[in-house]
């Protein structure tokens, strides 16, 4: 088994967390990835500053699917400002391999081994890319 | 006559562990691997007979010049092309065919004609067609699939009329395995005056391919899927055809005279490969030809298509498994689905048994969404590949099913 | 540090004996010999690491897609550039030039424009803006050379008027050796809104070449003149001006979605790169890169130009022999004709002693009327050459003298 | 010293046969090598079908020279029908690096070396393809 589908990453794929519409969204955001096929959809549901709740529909491989599953626990209940912080220590996270000094990125940890696999990156970047542009959606309001 | 277990000897990357586990290179359609016989062939030439060609009054001149120039003949031989001056020595398929929709598209298909393709394409094969259909006012029609993911010929026929000016189609589809009846194929073109481009690429590699019988007036496939190297490909056209075109890129060897404000050109094949050619990436393919005759390319066929169909019927077995076109008659590949599962995590999975499959859209979007799939998993086979790889592959894709299929 | 006796060991060639003399080869100008630790390169990289790139899941995918990329990165370095993103790996300096040529000429040059070019050009950097100018209808001007192949600088600046869409010419010149002020004339272009197009393909061998320094909006060279393999080359180009033009061919790789009758683009580079690269060929021309890092660009510069300045003034030391272009600050080559005697002659016997140079019009076939003769000889040097080479040319020189001039 | 500079080649080479203007010419016909430069005019005069006298101006390598000089040796004299079976001749010889069977080929032999240097065969043949074109105007006309 590689290692990158450990038991983590398969945990979030099979019993996704946050996985499903969110009646009363703020707003939602669709991201895709066509040369893999991946579409997910991030549903948000804002309260001023604070993302009070988000959830996720679609269809990907299990990088993607636990990848958007790890999202919606680190960001539920944080602010703007804190996502976007979140956004960074990813980005960094995905192309150096490791975590940023002094972060504990929890479950996310699981997806150190992308770094080496250029081409599964764009899975697990999805809902995060997505999330920042739903950001700069949401404040464009 | 060399047991396909030596042959499995003469590529070297087959002795890299992937994984800790044996390599089973299942992606040959993608690219294949390289014999020591082209490897040694390229440095070889590179360390005893190199420089440039066409010019140099030098020995290493005529010794390369020469070299390169039997590398046209071998390689036109081994497609049995009607003459080898209709060989044009390309980077790959892909340049050949927008070779031939510039030089050949752009000048002679005109307003309101229609060219013809089928939606099993590689997007090689169907992207420089939008564009010279776009640019010249040209129709695009689709010659229409069964369900099996073979031509549907009743359909198809209806769609030849005076107004196709050209129909390109893949000889076989590196998706699905179809093989096309190019000879009544090129018959029926050629009858409503249209001309015929073949798209060679996943054929030339596995069956014998015979150019003066098929009469295509292109014919295009890529060195690195025959055992050859990279950097390399041709295309065949009829020296009438070719003639009558404008040439390709310009600069050095295929101009005759030239003077700061206008050009004329050289003869072909030569009009068509402007600069530098691949030089030794040409001996090296030529050697891959060689490699290939010497084994036999009925019996390369043979094998081929004795691995697909077991794959085919191996991989049918298999429980919530599709696996895609024809299921007689098909290229040396399997490409298939598991449902609820990305094909990416399939082969993701697979690797870590040191199976080398692809996964994704093939270049072939249009076909997929024909298929209603966004990607598929393909297994491609090739000399090297044996009866025990699919099983390998076959135990490996239970273990992916019992990894990730939901319960 | 290397010694230049201990890097004549690394080309294998060099052991070659012609006609039973020891190789001289004096025609790096066409195409260098490659030493083995490119072909190593080449060949470790196929034994271990080969498959398709871009796509591939699987180990190898991902080991020769990493290579690949690592290569872009290693040649953009080895020419400073600003960018990896403008790096495109070609077929060599012609394909570069002429994808500049389709995909920015015919775009973005308007009927009425001018395109500026030298009458030093290669056929390379001269036939594609022909076709452009008569493709568009801009007009093609030619800045004017001095008596010793130099540029005239008061008269080219009056060419450079607000009409001027592009400017293209040679960092070094094949058959003069001229090397012309790059930075000054891009400057120049630059003030009237002009783009540039600088051809370097006798540069990059054998000089620092700096992009971030030189500010050009594309430079253009190939793999085999600098030590690296055949079927390679690049074309670096900002990556605004990328990001604007068309797609050059088309096909696989090139593509974010495809559907029947249309499609959409990748970013740069990769929307330049169609179809399967020259994969192995982007991994030694790195190769290639690294090794001449090794030695010093600037020590491979003062070498060349050591033996250009030596081969200058030897030759022109004989009898009845004219020696082309400038004497001082030359590219590492002497082109020569001797009196009544046709060039491809003295190549010809010139081989007989092992020398190999190179008798023609160079591709320039302008400049040789301008030259005022029908071919040249020329002998070019690189980092396997030494002074002693001199002594025997300038010596076989004498003996073709003896044979073929008239008592 | 390569074998194909010859002494018979050089001695063609520096005491050129029949080099020179002829007057009362019947037609004379330029061959170009735009590659090399070579640039060979043969004259010719016919009485019916016979080639009475020819000669050739111009400039270019050794071996185009050379083989002009031998060429006006060889057919001087001879008829339409003889001219063109030398062409022939001519061009098998350059091709198989050796003679016709049976045929003597006299200073022409000197040049056998030719069909292994790619390069070098045009020059070669430059003089026999315009003389080809010459008979094929002399019995247009
Ligand atoms: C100045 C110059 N430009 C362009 C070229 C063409 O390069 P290539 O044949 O590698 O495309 C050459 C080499 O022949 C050259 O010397
Ligand atoms: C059917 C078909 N056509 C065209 C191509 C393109 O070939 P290349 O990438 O060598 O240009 C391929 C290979 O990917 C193919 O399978």
């Amino acid at each position: 088994m590689p290692e990158l589908y450990s038991e983590i990453l398969l945990d979030h794929y099979h019993l996704p967390r946050n996985k499903g519409e969110l009646p009363g969204e703020t707003l939602s955001v669709e991201g895709a990835n066509p040369l893999c096929g991946d579409e997910i959809t991030l549903h948000l549901k804002f309260e001023g500053d604070v993302l009070l709740n988000v959830t996720f529909t679609g269809k990907g491989c299990a990088i993607s699917l636990a990848s958007s599953s790890m999202l919606t626990e680190i960001l539920m209940g944080k602010t703007i400002t804190e996502i976007q912080e979140w956004i960074e220590r990813f980005k960094e996270f995905i192309r150096e391999g490791k975590a940023p000094d002094g972060v504990d990125l929890g479950d996310l940890a699981a997806l150190a081994g992308i770094a080496k696999l250029p081409v599964r990156v764009k899975c697990a970047t999805l809902p995060w890319s997505t999330m920042k542009e739903a950001i700069s959606r949401y404040k464009g309001t | 006559m060399k047991s396909w277990e030596e042959i499995r000897q003469d590529f070297p990357i087959l002795n890299v562990k992937i994984n800790g586990k044996p390599l089973i290179y299942l992606d040959s359609a993608a690219s294949s691997q390289k014999p020591v016989q082209v490897l040694q062939s390229y440095c070889g030439f590179c360390e005893q007979r190199y420089a440039n060609v066409h010019r140099g009054i030098h020995t290493l001149g005529e010794s390369a010049t020469s070299d390169y120039e039997a590398a046209r003949e071998t390689v036109a031989k081994f497609v049995h092309a009607p003459t080898k001056d209709g060989l044009i020595f390309t980077r790959g398929t892909t340049e050949s065919i927008n070779l031939v929709a510039r030089s050949y598209g752009h000048k002679f298909i005109k307003h309101g004609q229609a060219i013809v393709l089928t939606p099993m394409e590689h997007h090689a094969n169907l992207i420089p067609w939008q564009l010279v259909a776009k640019a010249v006012g040209a129709e695009l029609r689709f010659w229409p699939m069964q369900e099996d993911g073979t031509l549907d010929f009743e359909k198809g026929r209806k769609l030849l009329d005076n107004s196709v000016a050209m129909l390109c189609f893949t000889h076989i589809s590196n998706v699905l395995g179809t093989v096309n009846p190019v000879r009544e194929m090129i018959e029926l073109a050629h009858q409503v005056g249209a001309k015929v481009l073949v798209d060679g690429a996943q054929a030339v590699p596995h069956m014998p391919v015979d150019l003066t019988e098929l009469d295509a007036d292109f014919y295009a496939f890529s060195g690195h899927k025959m055992l050859g190297p990279t950097g390399i490909g041709v295309l065949w056209g009829r020296p009438e055809v070719l003639n009558d075109m404008d040439p390709f890129l310009t600069g050095g060897e295929m101009i005759r005279e030239v003077w700061l404000d206008h050009a004329t050109w050289n003869e072909i094949p030569y009009k068509f490969e402007a600069g530098t050619p691949a030089i030794a990436e040409a001996v090296s393919m030529a050697a891959a030809a060689r490699y290939l005759t010497e084994i036999g390319m009925e019996r390369v066929h043979e094998h081929g298509r004795g691995l697909a169909k077991q794959a085919y019927a191996r991989l049918s077995e298999i429980e919530d498994l599709t696996v895609y076109g024809p299921s007689e008659e098909r290229g040396a590949l399997a490409t298939f689905n598991i449902e609820g599962i990305h094909p990416h995590d399939i082969a993701a999975i697979l690797d870590g048994d040191g199976v080398a499959i692809r996964a994704g859209h093939h270049c072939a979007q249009p076909l997929m969404r024909w298929l209603g799939v966004a990607a598929t998993a393909r297994a491609s086979f090739y000399i090297y590949n044996s009866e025990s790889d699919i099983d390998v592959l076959v135990e490996a894709i239970r273990t992916t099913k019992k990894v990730l299929q939901h319960a």
